[in-house]
């Protein structure tokens, strides 16, 4: 695999979850990602760090096809360049997004329900044909669903309430759990920190763990340092859309472009 | 039932609101001279009204109504579409329809209504005259139309074309122009027609609350030249009232007018009118003409046949004549249309003049 | 804080208590921050923060219910709908969605209102909230809605400057904030301050906060339970353990 | 050729005809992002109202657009103020409808004050006729083209100009937000009813003498309105005008030399088929709430 | 959902059912038990697409009037037999559907209605000038209903006898809005409409979604053309009238979104008020148009939101 080359740093495990190379973003005449390349194998986390506008999210938004882009994207070893954005989930590739948004008018135990897709629901017709079916389903699903929220720290309280009724904090971890829904072989997921806090921190830390021990490849956009630093098993550094930095935490934080640039004195 | 039960189904809102209320006063001024005459054999005669909103869902919904009334007879129609829509719920429901003034040629046809009758003239009957105007006094050789495009426009012209080919009259048709029935702006089609430079300009336009006066109104704004014909039967009062000063000169026909001869002498029409004047001070024009004929005439076969059966009292109108009816002596052809005569006539000062 | 005009409250509260629908989130039985000081708030995920800040504001994005006395300066505004308390210059900087998607960011800069400069309201204007932020002019024709998140706090934040604040109630800033724009805007509250400007200030990031911060405000369950100096605050072990031991 | 320059001349003064009842809703739905079925039902009573003080009241035709116009006003805040809930919920469907049920009232209100049987509103412009050669048109016709750019001209100007513009934008897209920039929501809807309210009824007393007026009129009119403001890409209140001139010239020149008969199907068919070609470009899907 | 349901459905079914006899069992009461359900099977097809797709068709009087066109034509100049009417309406109408969606689809919002809004307009031109439909005069002589199946009669000659099949029509329809909001596509729906990003990366095709559902709403429309054509036997350009277009929307709004039996109810209350409750043409307008605004300015989310709001309201009395 060419892919081998790009890698500055050499904790590489042979068969990368999602490997991405040479990926480029244009916004009409703004470049905000040139040629960032990166890997992520199963059990691991990227972690992807750098200032406000630096290209982070766009790399997000390229990877799962929801903007023009250049570059090619492989997962599993299985080219997906081209695949539309709505076929990557099948595909084992899920993704949180930055700012939070979920399915307002539906209850949050809803909201992880519809992401469940055939595992809480048959098709149509089947729905038609064979309404018990569709109703058991839909009970285990409920119980499956109300499992996975609490896995992610959405306690059973906020379960019925609105997501726009529920505190900030919570609302991440919930886009987290959306996210993941049913399960996930590689998992996008974009400053889940932020807004969190005390005992949270800790939970989304143990979380994060948990996944990757599940073997979950994880890329995460984060600002907390303390956070990244003490999870992310290699991280890629942008800044103005260009590939600053790519390698194992103490070899970032020691890295003096990385200092002035990013995290500036503080930590 | 102590009464005759008569349901009268009328556009009594909307543009044809103020028309459809006429109609119904003149049916109810009919009504009352019938009633003073002794009445249907020997009930009297109870009208109920309903308004089909120009909307044939609704004209249906009123009918079934009037059905279950167990009326015995309903007079409607305005709009053909209407009418089409009622006539088949109506002769399911067993009761008999007499068509009043919507004036589509299927309505005889006898798909929705076996045993259909209607009173106002129909396209065929309207051509001749308009086209006898053109070719023996305007003796007119360029010819233009301004025609609805639906059933009735269409088929009106397509009359008066045939007609003119009977007289077999030569004529250049210099300017067609079809436009919606809901127009109200027609300065584009008259510029056409204008540029068309007609001898007469035929214009069919049975929207007489706003198309008809907007026609005559801008006609005379763009300076039309030659004379202006409006079809049968599409010049009321209203049209006039509301063209105001421009309507003068306008040429058309008709099929009854309240006082000019054969009818100012007419003794039951002078009754009738009369009547409307004692109940609603007005003078009864040729929409309300027929909607009371219509009563009247059912009112007169009923008694000749004693009995309210549908099927009777219908083989007895269609292809029957009636004497003194207040449209004077009338008959039906088989298909259930009624027989007319048309007078043509021009506006001037605001006042229908009839031509003898 | 020795000099007599910053013993002055610009912000008292008493009794404010926000419900949704029957559940009390917020029971504050007084709350007070002095002219140019910065108060700090910090609690946990659902403590009640937000609806604290937002109670103040007499504003919330669901059903909220407040009730409880609110003066800003000699102004009781718990009367007042939320427009004329931002106009008398308590200005919050909400959580979540605080940018308009769909105007460029040039026009979010825009003021509703001409803010009396009286003193004590400092006014930013749109040139000032470009120095502050560079990034916003450089991105000055973009639509809201294509800002990255870190842009979105910067406009945020600077159209909130534009109003000329008496009291900045800013909820949770730094998310979202690369670290070194959160001691950024951090130390612009602290220069603010010292111009007379009085911050109400949401913070998770409890170490960053201690650096700028006067006093410190620890809200559990939606009241206030632990309220001190910086100082005192920062070797208290609760606040030690629950939020400084997590990132030490 | 005299003929084709006199059409042109119709469809342009159909088009500013079309532009200027366009108007209100071009603020509305263009920039506050909100819709009024009743625009039809407003335009007929603005025109029913200029009749009546102008033809029974004997106000000076000059004084009784005013008068409609302050009615039609009055009118607009009404209704907002009874939409006021939803409309802070943003929830379209339901305004929708229930400006759907103002037009009835309206419709039904007008009926039975006005009578339903069509009138004339016989303004002293539309006797004044300016001839050259084959070519004609009218003082109203032309007071019609002047009033539809001046409007235009000044509404552009005060939603680019002042700050007001952005201000309306703000509360279209959020009006809690909004709240917190200072901004008085309720006086921002409230101001953009009055103004549609007002200006439907100011062209509708420009434009109704130009056919005769019926109570169950406003139906054409609201359907070409959206057309309009859809056609000139919502939000551009330039684009409302371009849109509706060009609108009124497709219109007659299609009636003029093709099939009359169609002219509304073939300006809908023209719609579709700029939409389809380029939804984007029109302002489609912009501001999902 | 469906717990609930299995009680309570099947009562108000049997009672509705007994409706009509239970009121006098005459003519009119049956006309309108008839017409209640064609026209709330017609709103059900929109309703799928207000309440689901969040989007407002103003399209689906085509769809209603396709069904009433092909059984029309079919059943007099075919002499096709109601089955195969039946058949071919849902065919037609969904094929049309395909072709409208694929067009107007990609758009949203108000644009998405003007649009659909057009096409209404179009395909009225369409009906009332194309001599095969029937031109302005529509389409005459259609034979009453009759699904008589070899060695079973099942005739309908009046609104009396036709109750009972546009009843079943109407449970059906209702059965189908049900199974269908608990199926994958039905939540694909509502995803897309409340969060289209979210969705895709949910798994979901948007555009696809989207299609589907357009196109089995209009089926469910076609349906209600179709049994309305045997009603009425008389079909013409007026389907296409904003007559039953605002009756949809309305139908669709008055109760509330995603209400099961919202589009039933409000078609009752609706039709009861137009044919029992008329007090003449500009009243009606004036009454109608007030309850509609009414309703929505008290209870913008319709009717079925006034328990919430009185037990919000005692609450607040309650503090
Ligand atoms: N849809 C878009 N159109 C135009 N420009 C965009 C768009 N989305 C993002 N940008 C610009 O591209 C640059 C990178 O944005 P991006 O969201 O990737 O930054 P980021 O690294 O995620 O920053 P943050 O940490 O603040 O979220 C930003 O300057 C932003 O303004
Ligand atoms: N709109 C609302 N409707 C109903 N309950 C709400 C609403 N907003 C907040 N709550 C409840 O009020 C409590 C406090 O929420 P709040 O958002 O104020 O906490 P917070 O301290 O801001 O949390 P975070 O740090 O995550 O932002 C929570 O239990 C939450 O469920
Ligand atoms: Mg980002
Ligand atoms: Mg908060």
């Amino acid at each position: 695999m060419v892919v081998e080359s790009v890698f500055s740093s050499g904790a590489l495990s042979s068969n990368p979850a999602l490997c991405v190379q040479g990926l480029t973003v244009h916004y009409g005449a703004l470049v905000a990602l040139s040629d960032v390349s990166w890997s992520v194998s199963p059990g691991e986390i990227l972690g992807i760090i750098g200032p406000n506008g630096a290209g982070k999210s766009s790399c997000f938004e390229a990877v799962t096809a929801l903007v023009a882009r250049t570059g090619t994207i492989s997962l599993n070893g299985r080219d997906v360049s081209d695949v539309p954005a709505y076929d990557l989930c099948a595909l084992g590739m899920k993704r949180a997004f930055q700012q939070n948004a979920f399915f307002d008018e539906l209850t949050v135990l809803d909201n992880l329900l519809v992401v469940l897709g055939d595992i809480a629901r048959p098709g149509l017709f089947s729905s038609i044909f064979n309404p018990i079916a569709a109703f058991k389903r839909r009970q285990l699903a409920s119980i499956r669903a109300a499992t996975i929220l609490k896995q992610f720290g959405v306690h059973e309280q906020y379960h019925p309430l609105s997501p726009k009724d529920i505190p900030y904090g919570v609302q991440r971890m919930l886009s987290i759990a959306l996210a993941f829904g049913s399960g996930a072989k590689v998992l996008l997921l974009d400053e889940p920190a932020a807004g969190l806090g005390g005992e949270d921190m800790e939970i989304l830390k143990q979380i994060l763990q948990r996944l990757k021990h599940e073997g979950v490849a994880l890329v995460v956009i984060e600002h907390h340092m303390d956070l990244i630093m003490s999870v992310a098993d290699r991280i890629c550094v942008l800044n103005f859309g260009k590939q600053l930095a790519y390698g194992a935490p103490q070899a970032i934080q020691a890295d003096s472009r990385v200092r002035e640039a990013y995290l500036g004195t503080s930590s | 039932q102590t009464t005759a039960k008569v349901g009268a189904i009328f556009p009594l809102s909307g543009g044809a609101g103020p028309q459809g209320q006429h109609v119904t006063q003149a049916m109810q001024a009919m009504a009352a001279v019938i009633n003073d005459n002794g009445g249907v054999l020997g009930k009297k005669i109870e009208l109920i009204i309903r308004d089909d909103e120009s909307t044939p869902a609704v004209g249906v919904s009123r009918a079934t109504e009037l059905i279950s009334d167990k009326v015995d007879v309903i007079i409607e129609g305005w709009n053909s579409p209407v009418t089409l829509a009622m006539q088949p719920v109506i002769s399911r429901g067993g009761i008999l329809d007499i068509t009043a003034i919507s004036k589509a040629d299927p309505i005889l046809s006898g798909e929705g209504n076996p045993l259909a009758v209607r009173l106002n003239s129909s396209n065929s009957q309207d051509g001749a005259i308009v086209a006898r105007y053109i070719a023996t006094i305007a003796k007119a050789k360029r010819v233009a139309f301004m025609t609805q495009n639906d059933a009735y426009g269409n088929g009106a012209q397509a009359s008066i074309e045939a007609e003119l080919k009977k007289l077999n009259y030569v004529y250049e048709k210099v300017a067609e122009e079809k436009f919606p029935f809901a127009q109200a702006d027609f300065r584009v089609a008259l510029t056409n027609v204008k540029a068309a430079n007609p001898e007469v300009t035929i214009v069919i336009n049975a929207n007489e609350g706003l198309g008809m006066p907007a026609t005559i109104r801008q006609a005379k704004q763009t300076r039309l030249p030659g004379k202006l014909v409006a079809a049968v039967g599409t010049v009321a009062p209203s049209v006039i009232q509301v063209a105001g000063d421009a309507a003068n000169g306008l040429i058309s026909a008709d099929i009854y007018f309240p006082n000019v001869e054969p009818f100012a002498s007419n003794p039951m029409n002078k009754k009738f009118i009369a009547k409307n004047q004692e109940l609603f001070k007005l003078e009864p024009d040729k929409f309300m003409a027929i909607g009371a004929a219509a009563l009247q005439i059912w009112a007169m076969a009923v008694n000749d046949v004693k009995t309210f059966d549908r099927e009777t009292v219908a083989k007895r109108i269609r292809g029957g004549s009636f004497k003194g009816t207040i449209m004077g002596d009338v008959s039906f052809e088989a298909n259930g249309q009624l027989g007319s005569k048309h007078y043509l006539f021009t506006v001037e000062g605001g006042k229908i003049l009839v031509q003898q | 804080m020795t000099n007599d005009e910053q013993r002055v409250d610009v912000l008292s509260v008493s009794h404010l208590k926000v419900a949704y629908g029957g559940n009390l989130a917020v029971n504050v039985d007084s709350l007070t921050v002095k002219k140019g000081e910065i108060v700090g708030v910090v609690g946990a995920n659902g403590a009640g923060k937000s609806s604290l800040v937002n109670g103040l504001a007499g504003w919330s994005r669901g059903h909220a219910r407040v009730t409880g006395q609110v003066r800003l300066g000699d102004l009781s505004v718990d009367i007042l709908p939320t427009y004329e308390r931002v106009r008398s210059g308590l200005l919050l900087v909400p959580e979540g969605k605080l940018v308009f998607s769909h105007l460029t960011v040039h026009d979010n800069l825009t003021t509703a209102f001409d803010p009396p400069s009286k003193e004590g309201r400092r006014i930013y204007s749109r040139d000032e909230v470009y120095e502050l932020f560079p990034r916003l002019k450089e991105r000055r024709d973009h639509l809201g809605s294509q800002l990255s998140g870190g842009e979105r706090q910067m406009l945020g934040i600077g159209r909130a400057l534009m109003l000329g604040p008496q009291l900045l109630m800013l909820d949770e800033p730094s998310i979202g904030l690369a670290p070194m724009l959160v001691s950024q805007v951090l130390h612009t509250m602290r220069t603010l301050a010292q111009a007379g400007l009085s911050v109400l200030l949401i913070e998770q990031n409890v170490k960053a906060a201690l650096e700028v911060v006067d006093r410190l405000v620890l809200l559990e369950r939606g009241t206030i339970i632990l309220q001190g100096s910086a100082s005192e605050m920062a070797n208290n072990p609760r606040i030690a353990q629950a939020y400084l031991g997590a990132h030490a | 050729m005299m003929n084709l320059l006199q059409q042109i001349i119709n469809g342009i003064v159909i088009g500013h005809a079309y532009a200027l009842v366009a108007i209100g809703w071009t603020l509305l739905l263009g920039v506050a992002r909100l819709v009024n079925f009743g625009h039809g039902q407003m335009y007929m009573l603005g025109a029913f109202v200029t009749w009546w003080a102008f033809a029974k009241a004997g106000v000076p035709y000059e004084m009784a657009i005013p008068v409609a116009m302050v009615v039609g006003a009055l009118v607009g805040l009404f209704m907002q103020r009874v939409m006021l809930k939803a409309t802070f919920e943003q929830n379209l469907v339901s305004i929708m409808i229930m400006t759907l049920g103002f037009g009835y009232v309206l419709h039904g209100l007008a009926a039975l004050t006005f009578g339903s049987t069509g009138q004339i509103l016989d303004s002293p412009w539309s006797a004044i006729e300016f001839e050259l050669g084959e070519l004609w048109l009218t003082a109203q016709d032309l007071a019609i083209v002047v009033a539809a750019i001046l409007v235009f001209i000044g509404l552009n100007r005060l939603l680019n100009a002042t700050r007001y513009g952005r201000l309306v934008r703000m509360v279209a897209e959020d009006p809690k937000l909004a709240e917190l920039a200072g901004i008085n929501v309720r006086r921002i809807y409230y101001g953009v009813f009055a103004f549609e309210g007002a200006a439907v009824a100011f062209a509708a007393g420009m434009v109704a003498p130009r056919t005769p007026i019926l109570t169950s009129m406003g139906f054409d009119e609201v359907i070409m309105t959206f057309v309009v403001v859809v056609l000139g890409g919502i939000g551009s209140v330039r684009g409302s005008y371009v849109a509706g001139v060009g609108l009124g010239i497709f219109t007659s020149l299609f009636a003029a030399l093709v099939a009359p008969a169609y002219t509304t199907a073939a300006a809908f068919v023209l719609l579709i088929a700029v939409l389809v070609l380029r939804p984007k470009g029109l302002g489609a899907g912009g501001g999902a709430h | 959902m469906l717990t609930q349901n299995r009680i309570l459905l099947p009562v108000i079914a049997l009672l509705v059912y007994l409706g009509p006899e239970t009121l006098g069992g005459n003519g009119s009461v049956y006309a309108a038990f008839v017409l209640i359900a064609i026209f709330a099977v017609m709103a059900y097809g929109l309703d799928m697409i207000v309440s689901d797709l969040g989007e407002v068709s103003l399209a689906h009087t085509v769809f209603f009037a396709t069904g009433g066109y092909a059984t029309s034509l079919l059943s007099t100049q075919l002499a096709f037999n109601a089955w195969l009417t039946l058949i071919c309406s849902v065919i037609v109408a969904m094929t049309l559907a395909l072709l409208i969606g694929l067009i107007t689809l990609r758009l949203r919002e108000f644009v998405f209605s003007l649009v659909t809004y057009a096409v209404t307009v179009v395909a009225m031109t369409v009906a009332a000038n194309w001599s095969f439909l029937g031109g302005s005069d529509g389409v005459r002589g259609i034979p009453t209903l009759d699904l008589s199946l070899p060695g079973l009669s099942l005739k309908a000659g009046n609104d009396h006898e036709l109750w009972p099949y546009a009843f079943i029509v109407l449970v059906v329809a209702i059965y189908l809005i049900q199974r269908f909001r608990a199926s994958r596509l039905g939540a694909a729906a509502i995803m897309v409409h409340l969060n289209p990003r979210l969705a895709i990366m949910s798994g979901i095709d948007p555009a696809r979604v989207r299609l589907q559902v357009f196109v089995f709403s209009a089926a469910i429309s076609s349906v209600a053309g179709w049994l309305y054509a045997y009603q009425r036997a008389y079909v013409s350009a007026d389907l296409l009238d904003n007559y039953f277009l605002l009756l949809m929307l309305t139908a669709v709004v008055l109760v509330g979104k995603r209400q099961l039996l919202g589009p039933l109810a409000a078609t009752a209350l609706i039709l009861v008020q137009e044919k029992f409750l008329s007090f003449g043409g500009y009243n009606d307008k004036i009454v109608l148009g007030g309850v509609l605004i009414m309703t929505l300015a008290l209870f913008p989310r319709g009717l079925m939101t006034i328990p919430d709001a009185i037990l919000a309201w005692r609450h607040r009395r309650h503090h």
